[in-house]
C-alpha cells in the first residue's frame, strides 16, 4: 500500500474528524448502558491529536503512532483513554521508524494494537467491549491478506467483521466496564467502544479506498 | 439542564479554583494538572495517600485532602478517570520517600489509568501500592466480571488510611489497613431523580414522577431495577438489608454507619433514613460506634441516598476515632 | 413530590430522632417537645444560646448545638416557626444562672414566638435577651415594614455568639457581639428550583427551564423578581454586588464569606460561585480572611445559593476562628 | 344572646371545622404571598382544640377561651399561632368566669382579640393582615350593636365588614407578615390571615343564625 506518515497523519486526522461527528451518537451509546461519556471523552482525545500532530511533520511513523497513543492517555481519562492510548502506543511500538507503511505494518500494528488492549483491559471476546470489534477485525483482516487480498480489500473485511462484532455485542450481557454492572439490563443494547473501533476502522479504510 | 456553571468544558477547573480559594490553609492546587494537593506535602517520611477520579463526586475526592486523610486528589472530567500523567504528578508532589498507596475506586477506567500511573511511578523509582475499593452491593460479585463497584464506602478508606498514614505508619500497614476496610465495608443506594453531566446536557435515565432507581452507581449509571416509591422506611429496610446480608453483619458487631446523599437530597430526609438505620441495627443487636450523615459521595445533583456499614475491630475503631481535618471531613 | 420521607405530618419527629441518634456524642432530644439540646447542658455559669424556627433549613439549626454553637435548637414544623412553651422549654433546659440569649431570625412568626417565651421565661425568673437577623439585602429594609429576612448570615451570629458564650461572656456581651455580627453580615440568595413543603405536596412557585428566581426567601417564598438563567459568574456578580453595595463593603477591609447551598445544589456549582466571589474580593482589594462552603441554611430541596459577606473586626476575626464541635460545622 | 358555655364551645368547634374544610384553601393563598402553611398551621391548631374542648365540660367561658388561646399557641406556630392564640387568650381574659354571654360579652370578646393581635403583631389596619379584616368587623359590630340589632344581625354586619375587609386586601402591598419580602409582588393577592378571619366570623354568624 506504501502509506507515507504525511498520508498516515492525514488518515488520523480523518479517523479524529469520524469521531468527533459521531460524538453525540457515542455518548447516546454509553448513556444507554454507561456513563454518558465515551463521545465526549474520545472527542476530546482526538481533539488534543488534532492540534499535536502538526508537530510532527518530521517523525517517523512509529514516533506518529506513539505520540497519538500518549496523547490520548493524556488526555481521554475513562477506559477509553487508556485501552486506545495503549492500543495506539503498541502500534507505534511495534512499527517503529519506518517512513511508509505496507500491508504488512497495517496486519502487525493492528494485532500489536489488540494485544495491548485486551492486556490493558483484561477482556476477552464476548465481554462486551472494544475486543468483540476488534478481534474479528483482526482476524479477517489477516486471512484476506493471507488469500493475497491488498491492504484496502483486507481493511475492508475487517471492516465487516468489526460491524458484525459491533451488531453481536447487542445480544450479550458485559462482563467489563460500567455496563457490567447493569447484568442483564445491558442486553440489547450495543457497546459504544466496539462501535467507535469500528467508526475508526472504516475511517481507515475509506481513507485507503480513497486513495487508491 | 439548568445549573450554576459557566461554560461545561470549563466546570472541573472552576470548581479546582473555588474550591482552593476557599481553603487555602489546607490545599493547593497543580495548575493545569487538575490535582489538589495537602498544602504541607510532601510531609518527610510519611507515607502519602493519593485517590481521585471523575469528577462530581464533592467533596470526593478533593475535599478530603488534609491532615488524616489524603495527601492528594486527581480530578478527572466529570464522570471520568484521570489521566495517569495527572495521578503520576500527584505521586510524586506527595512522595515523601515512605512510598505512595493509591486508593481507586473499580471502575476498569480508574482501574486502567491508576495502574499506567503507578507503572510510570515505579520506573521513576517511587514506591507505590494499590487498593480498589468495590463497596457497591447492588452490583454482582463475579471473578468472571469487573466486580462490584466502588461508592461511598471509599470515605472510610480515606479516613482509616490516611489516619494510618498520619500516625507514621509504613507504606504495608497503610495498605493492610486500607484492605481491611474494603474488607469490611458495604454500601447500596437508591436515586429519586437522574443527574445530568454538563458536557452531555440530559440525563443518562429518566424515572417517572412515582419511580425510583434501586442500586444505580454514582455516574448516573442505571440501577439493578425501578420501582414505584415507597416510604423512606421500606427503601431503607430494602437497602440495609441487603447491606447486612452481604457481608454478613451479624449479632454483637461494631459498626460504623455512613448515610450518604447522592446530592439533592435534603439532609432531613438523610435523618430519616438514619432513624430507621438506627432501628434496624438495635433490632440485630449490632451496635453503631460513630454515624455519619450528610454529603460524602455525590452523584452532581442526583437526588437519592446510599447506606454503608463498616465491621469494626479495634484497631478500624480507633483510626477512625482519629482526629480528621479536611475541608469536607473534619473530626477532633 | 418526591422525597425520603415516611407521613409528611411525621417527617419533623423523625429527622430528629435520626439525628440524636447519629450524634449521641453531642446532642439529646427532649421528647414531645422537638428540642435538640446540647448533651452537657445547662453548663453552669455559661450564657445559653437558643435559636430554632422552621424546620427544613438543616443542618441549621439541630445541625449547629454543640461545643462553641448553640446551646439549644428548637425545630418547628416545616417552614413554621416553633411555639412559645418549646422555646420556654428550651431555655429552661439551657439555663445555667448566666441568662440565655435568643437568637430570633426575623420573621413575624419566629418575632411573636420567641417574644411570647422570652415573657413566660421572664415569669419564671430567668433572664434572657434576643437579637433578630435580618441580613437579606434581598428585601427592602423599612421602618415600616417587616424589615429584611433572616437567611444564612444567621449562621455567623450562631458561631461567634456561640464562641462568646464559650469563652464565658456574660449575656450583654454574648447579646453585644451577636449584634455586632448582624450590623455586618449580608446575604442574597437565588433559586434554580422551587421547594415543596411536604405537608402541602407541591412547590409555592414554579420556575420554566431557563427561569431562575432572584432574591427569592428560604422558605419557597417568591424572590424579588424572575429571570432568564445566565452563567455562574453573571448571576454571582449580581448577588455579591448587591452584597457589597448594601453595607457598604469597602478596599481594606477583612470578611469572612459563606456560599450557602440550598439544599439540591452540588459542591461543584457552590465552588464555581466561590471562585467569582474570590475574584470580585479581590478586584476590589477586600481581604477574605475565611471562607465556608457547603450547606448551612438549607430550604428543603430546593436547588439555588446564596452568598454572604461578614466584615471582621479583631474581635470578631478570633471568635470566628475559636473552636467549634457540633454535628453541622465542626473547626479546629 | 344567652350563649351557654356548651353552646359556646359547639361554635368553637364549628369554627374549627370550617378551618378544616378550607385548610387546602387558606394554603394555596399563603403559597401566592407566603410560605404555603396558613391551612395546615390553623388546621393542626383547631384539630388540637378539638381534642382539648371536651376535657372543658365545666368550666367557664373565660376558661374555655384561655384554653383554646393556650392550644393555639402552643401547636400553631408561625405567625397565626401567637395571633390567633393571644387572640383567645386575651377574649377569654376579658370575659372571665361567666357562665353565659351576652352580646355586650361578644362585642368585648372581639375588641380585646383585636388589640391583642394588634399589640402581638404590631400591624395597622392597611398592612395586609388579619387587622384589615378583624378591625373593620369589630367596628361594624359596635355600630350595628348600638343601633339596637341583636348579636346574630350585628355580626352579620361584622361578617359583611370582613368580607369587604379581605376584598381590600387584595389591592394593598403588604407591610407585615412573610407577603411584605414581596413587595409590590403581593398585590392582586388577597390575604390568607384576614381570610380565615373572615371565615371565622362567618361560622360564628351561621352559628348563631341556625341557633335562633
Ligand atoms: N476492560 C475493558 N476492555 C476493553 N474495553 C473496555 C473495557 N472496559 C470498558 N471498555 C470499553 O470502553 C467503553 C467505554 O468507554 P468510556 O465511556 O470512554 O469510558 P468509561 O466507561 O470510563 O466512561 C465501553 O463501551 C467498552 O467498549
Ligand atoms: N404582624 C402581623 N399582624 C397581624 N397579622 C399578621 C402579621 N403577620 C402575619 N400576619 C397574618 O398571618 C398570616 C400568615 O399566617 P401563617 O401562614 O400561619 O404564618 P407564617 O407567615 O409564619 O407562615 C398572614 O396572612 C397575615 O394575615
Ligand atoms: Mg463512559
Ligand atoms: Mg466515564
Ligand atoms: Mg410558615
Ligand atoms: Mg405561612
Amino acid at each position: 500500500m506504501g502509506l507515507t506518515v504525511s498520508e498516515l497523519t492525514d488518515m488520523i486526522q480523518a479517523v479524529g474528524k469520524v469521531i468527533e461527528d459521531n460524538k453525540a451518537f457515542l455518548t447516546e451509546l454509553d448513556s444507554a448502558i454507561g456513563d454518558a461519556d465515551h463521545g465526549i471523552n474520545m472527542a476530546k482525545g482526538f481533539h488534543a491529536v488534532k492540534e499535536k500532530l502538526p508537530t510532527l511533520a518530521d517523525a517517523d511513523a512509529g514516533t506518529v503512532l506513539k505520540t497519538v497513543g500518549m496523547t490520548l492517555v493524556s488526555t481521554v481519562g475513562g477506559a477509553s483513554g487508556p485501552l486506545y492510548g495503549t492500543a495506539f502506543l503498541r502500534a507505534g511500538m511495534k512499527i517503529g521508524n519506518k517512513e511508509e507503511l505496507l500491508a504488512v505494518d497495517l496486519d502487525l500494528g493492528l494485532v500489536a494494537a489488540l494485544e495491548g488492549i485486551k492486556q490493558r483491559g483484561r477482556a476477552e471476546p464476548g465481554d462486551k467491549t472494544i475486543v468483540d470489534a476488534l478481534q474479528p477485525a483482526v482476524m479477517a483482516l489477516k486471512e484476506s491478506l493471507n488469500a493475497g487480498k491488498t491492504a484496502t480489500e483486507a481493511l475492508g473485511a475487517a471492516v465487516t467483521a468489526a460491524e458484525d462484532g459491533v451488531e453481536y455485542t447487542k445480544g450479550i450481557i458485559a462482563r467489563k466496564g460500567r455496563a457490567s454492572y447493569l447484568g442483564e439490563r445491558s442486553l440489547g443494547h450495543q457497546d459504544p467502544g466496539a462501535t467507535s473501533t469500528y467508526l475508526m476502522l472504516r475511517t481507515m479504510q475509506e481513507f485507503l479506498a480513497r486513495r487508491t | 439542564m439548568k445549573k450554576l456553571i459557566n461554560l461545561p468544558e470549563q466546570v472541573v477547573e472552576d470548581m479546582l479554583e473555588g474550591m482552593v480559594a476557599a481553603y487555602p490553609e489546607y490545599i493547593r492546587l497543580v495548575p493545569e494538572l487538575n490535582i489538589v494537593v495537602r498544602k504541607d506535602a510532601p510531609m518527610k517520611g510519611q507515607v502519602g495517600l493519593v485517590s481521585g477520579g471523575g469528577s462530581g463526586h464533592e467533596p470526593t475526592h478533593g475535599g478530603f485532602v488534609g491532615k488524616g486523610m489524603l495527601t492528594a486528589a486527581c480530578a478527572g472530567d466529570v464522570f471520568t478517570s484521570p489521566t495517569p500523567d495527572q495521578i503520576l504528578a500527584a505521586i510524586k508532589e506527595v512522595d515523601g520517600g515512605a512510598g505512595v498507596l493509591l486508593v481507586v475506586k473499580n471502575y476498569t477506567g480508574d482501574i486502567m489509568n491508576f495502574e499506567m500511573a503507578a507503572e510510570l511511578a515505579e520506573a521513576e523509582g517511587i514506591e507505590t501500592a494499590s487498593v480498589v475499593v468495590n463497596d457497591d452491593v447492588a452490583v454482582e460479585d463475579s471473578l468472571y466480571t469487573q466486580g462490584r463497584r466502588g461508592i461511598a464506602g471509599t470515605v472510610f478508606v480515606h479516613k482509616i488510611a490516611g489516619a494510618k498514614a498520619q500516625a507514621g505508619g509504613t507504606l504495608d500497614e497503610v495498605k493492610e489497613v486500607a484492605e481491611k476496610v474494603i474488607a469490611n465495608v458495604r454500601s447500596m443506594g437508591m436515586a429519586l431523580t437522574p443527574c445530568i453531566v454538563p458536557a452531555a446536557g440530559k440525563p443518562t435515565f429518566t424515572l417517572a414522577e412515582d419511580e425510583i432507581e434501586i442500586g444505580m452507581g454514582i455516574h448516573g449509571e442505571p440501577g439493578t431495577h425501578r420501582e414505584k416509591i415507597r416510604t423512606a422506611d421500606e427503601i431503607t429496610e430494602h437497602l440495609t438489608k441487603k447491606v447486612l446480608e452481604d457481608l454478613p453483619f451479624a449479632e454483637g458487631d461494631e459498626v460504623a454507619v455512613m448515610i450518604n446523599g447522592l446530592g439533592a437530597t435534603p439532609l432531613m430526609e438523610l435523618f430519616v433514613i438514619n432513624k430507621k438505620v438506627a432501628k434496624m441495627l438495635g433490632e440485630r443487636k449490632i451496635s453503631v460506634v460513630r454515624t455519619y450523615v450528610g454529603e460524602y459521595m455525590t452523584s452532581l445533583e442526583m437526588a437519592g441516598a446510599s447506606v454503608t456499614l463498616l465491621k469494626l475491630d479495634q484497631e478500624l475503631k480507633e483510626l477512625l476515632a482519629a482526629p480528621a481535618d479536611t475541608p469536607g471531613f473534619k473530626q477532633f
